[in-house]
């Protein structure tokens, strides 16, 4: 065995253990800080794995927002005062067999896997060559598969539809509660104020490099919506009335442009989602764009949740 | 055994763990963390079979790397969506419990 | 050297699984929070070490850093937030 | 040159892998939040700047140094707000 493996050995139990208390931990609040660090250390079996696209995903949404998603339900919730019948002990046994049996069977499918292993990889590495791409992961995302990044994006934006419409009908419009009206100088506005600008950076960098290096709109949306998050944190900007146009632009962009491409290949006899033969890359480039921000703009409102504030001066 | 077999097999017994999370914790908050557990080991799963697929030069087969980055990003909103729920009752009932209890009409005639 | 690095990493990974212990122990959340700070630092640290230093592994350290605050924040902030709607709330009783 | 390189990593790698020791014994030790809190920013600062340092020789120059550094300062910006912040919150409640 070498050094790698155990390493990777390591690094893998560590997951399960830090998995396993987040199950068992007796405080949600325990549980949910487990999950941010479940969150990091998932990221570095990505890493392992060597899907850097993917590490950088999950390292931008798998612990942070999603942990600071959490933390804050954790903290409204603090004072439910439920006393929770848990399951009795049969019901713990059969739901304990059944986890088991799963695992088992999963574990049996990783050990039996095909040996030449099936792959994909030949044939997106094809279809790189018509399109400009250098990046396999965003050439698969943006067209080999474009047609479920598109849908994708849908899902993202009536997932925010549906949290939206939780909002009692007299908040209808206004504003999400979230942040606080920050006191001046103190150490959170310093961090906001330093870390917004160069993380916005990042994330236009990442989505830049994105069709020839690991990165993508996914990371680069994901850093941004954290970006937007701390702002709200920090009170440097304020959240956004649900109904205010420019908002609903932003939110629709992704979609918008991504079918609008779709439509002109139909109308140019192509096919839908096809794009024009040589301009495929600037065309892309476009649609990552719009991608990015909506992405962007819809994970942060996710995270903020309904309004809770009519709307007015 | 290779990196991909250590994380698959890592990948199932996660799978097994949000499982059990998910039937055997009663609070809502908990039952979404686990099934965020039982989401990561599906996508480690998904991790190991791209590894497996390594070929044409690349560390892994683009695809399956490809849906996990959508399907993180559906996992999240999913979370966001049944946290917003949760807190709505949380607002509504005063409490958080999923089982239908009389505390429920109670806080009704109180709202209106 | 790609040996000696790897050895740092299993090292630094395990210093930062103790610190764990933290999160399991407590006796405070602000001692847990402190333990999820420490894997934010510890987690870069083992990344560019078993990548010996290579560029995916810094892009991806380089969102580990601007997010290695991100918990503390909103464990910070969702205090006051909670404690701003309650008061609200007993306000309007 | 290359031997003088190998030995400066090793060295650098070395002590930053021991503070990331000595946070953890002390985030594990130390009796109270506060003195954990002091014991966690030696990791986060010294610990991942020395690793950083170590690993600058191996790293491509200038793009790939410049990053690296970059994750550093980031994390030292990060780790030094969160811990104002957390250590404000232990004192306030």
């Amino acid at each position: 065995m070498n050094v790698e493996l155990v390493f990777s050995l390591g690094l893998a139990l560590l997951i399960l253990a830090v998995a396993g208390f987040v199950i068992v931990a007796r405080g949600s609040f325990a549980a949910i800080v487990g999950f941010v660090a479940f969150g990091l250390m998932l990221s570095l079996a990505w890493m392992g794995l060597s899907a850097p696209d993917v590490a950088l995903t999950e390292s931008a949404l798998g612990g942070g927002v999603t942990g600071a998603l959490l933390l804050g339900a954790c903290a409204r919730l603090r004072r439910a005062s439920d006393v929770e019948e848990t399951l009795g002990l049969v019901g713990r046994g059969a739901a304990l067999v059944l986890c088991l049996g799963v695992t088992t069977g999963l574990v049996g499918v990783v050990l039996c896997l095909p040996d030449p292993a099936p792959t994909l990889a030949p044939v997106a590495k094809q279809s790189l060559a018509s399109t400009g791409l250098g990046n396999a992961v965003t050439a698969t995302l943006m067209v080999y598969r474009a047609l479920d990044t598109m849908l994708e994006k849908v899902v993202l934006l009536l997932a925010l539809v549906a949290v939206w419409s939780l909002a009692p009908d007299r908040f209808w419009g206004g504003r999400p509660v979230f942040g606080s009206r920050q006191e001046k100088g103190g150490p959170l506005s310093f961090l906001a104020r330093v870390l917004i600008p160069i993380g916005i950076l990042v994330g236009i960098y990442l989505f830049w490099v994105g069709a020839d290096a690991p990165g993508g709109a996914f990371a680069g949306g994901a850093i941004i919506a954290a970006m937007g998050i701390l702002g709200f944190f920090a009170g440097v900007s304020a959240v956004p009335a649900v109904s205010a146009f420019r908002l609903r632009v932003a939110l629709a962009a992704g979609v918008a442009v991504f079918l609008g491409v779709g439509l002109a290949g139909l109308a140019a006899g192509t096919g839908f989602l096809t794009y024009p033969e040589n301009f495929a890359k600037p065309v892309i480039v476009l649609i990552e764009v719009a991608m990015t921000l909506s992405i962007g703009v819809t994970l942060a409102l996710l995270v903020v949740g309904p309004p809770g504030e009519s709307f007015g001066p | 055994m290779s990196i991909a077999t250590i994380f698959g097999i890592c990948a199932a017994c996660l799978v097994g763990l949000g499982l059990y999370g998910l039937i055997a914790q009663p609070q809502p908050l908990r039952k979404i963390l686990a099934f965020n557990i039982l989401g990561g080991g599906i996508f480690l799963l998904f991790g190991a079979v791209a590894r497996r697929g390594a070929a044409a030069g690349m560390g892994g087969d683009p695809v399956p790397q490809a849906l996990v980055i959508t399907g993180i990003v559906v996992a999240f909103s999913a979370t966001a969506l049944g946290v917003a729920i949760l807190l709505r009752l949380f607002e509504e009932t005063g409490g958080t419990s999923l089982r239908d209890t009389p505390k429920e009409s109670q806080s009704e005639e109180t709202n209106s | 050297m790609r040996e000696f690095l790897l050895y740092a990493a299993g090292f630094v990974l395990a210093m930062v699984a103790l610190g764990l212990v933290r999160i399991l122990r407590g006796p405070d959340d602000a001692d847990r929070m402190m333990a999820a700070q420490l894997l934010g630092s510890g987690g870069i640290a083992v990344l560019l070490l078993s990548a010996g230093g290579g560029l995916p592994a810094a892009d991806v350290a380089l969102v580990l850093a601007l997010l290695a605050a991100f918990a503390s924040v909103a464990f910070v902030k969702s205090g006051d937030v909670a404690r701003a709607n309650k008061s609200e709330s007993e306000e309007g009783k | 040159m290359s031997v003088a390189l190998n030995v400066f990593t090793i060295a650098a790698v070395s002590f930053g892998a021991f503070f990331f020791l000595a946070g953890t014994v002390g985030l594990l030790r130390f009796p109270d939040t506060l003195t954990r809190l002091h014991a966690l920013t030696k990791a986060d600062n010294l610990g991942l700047g020395l690793i950083m340092l170590g690993l600058l020789p191996h790293v491509a120059w200038p793009f790939g140094a410049l990053k690296l550094i970059a994750v550093w300062v980031l994390v030292l910006v990060a780790s030094a707000s969160a811990s104002q912040l957390i250590a404000r919150k232990v004192r306030d409640t």
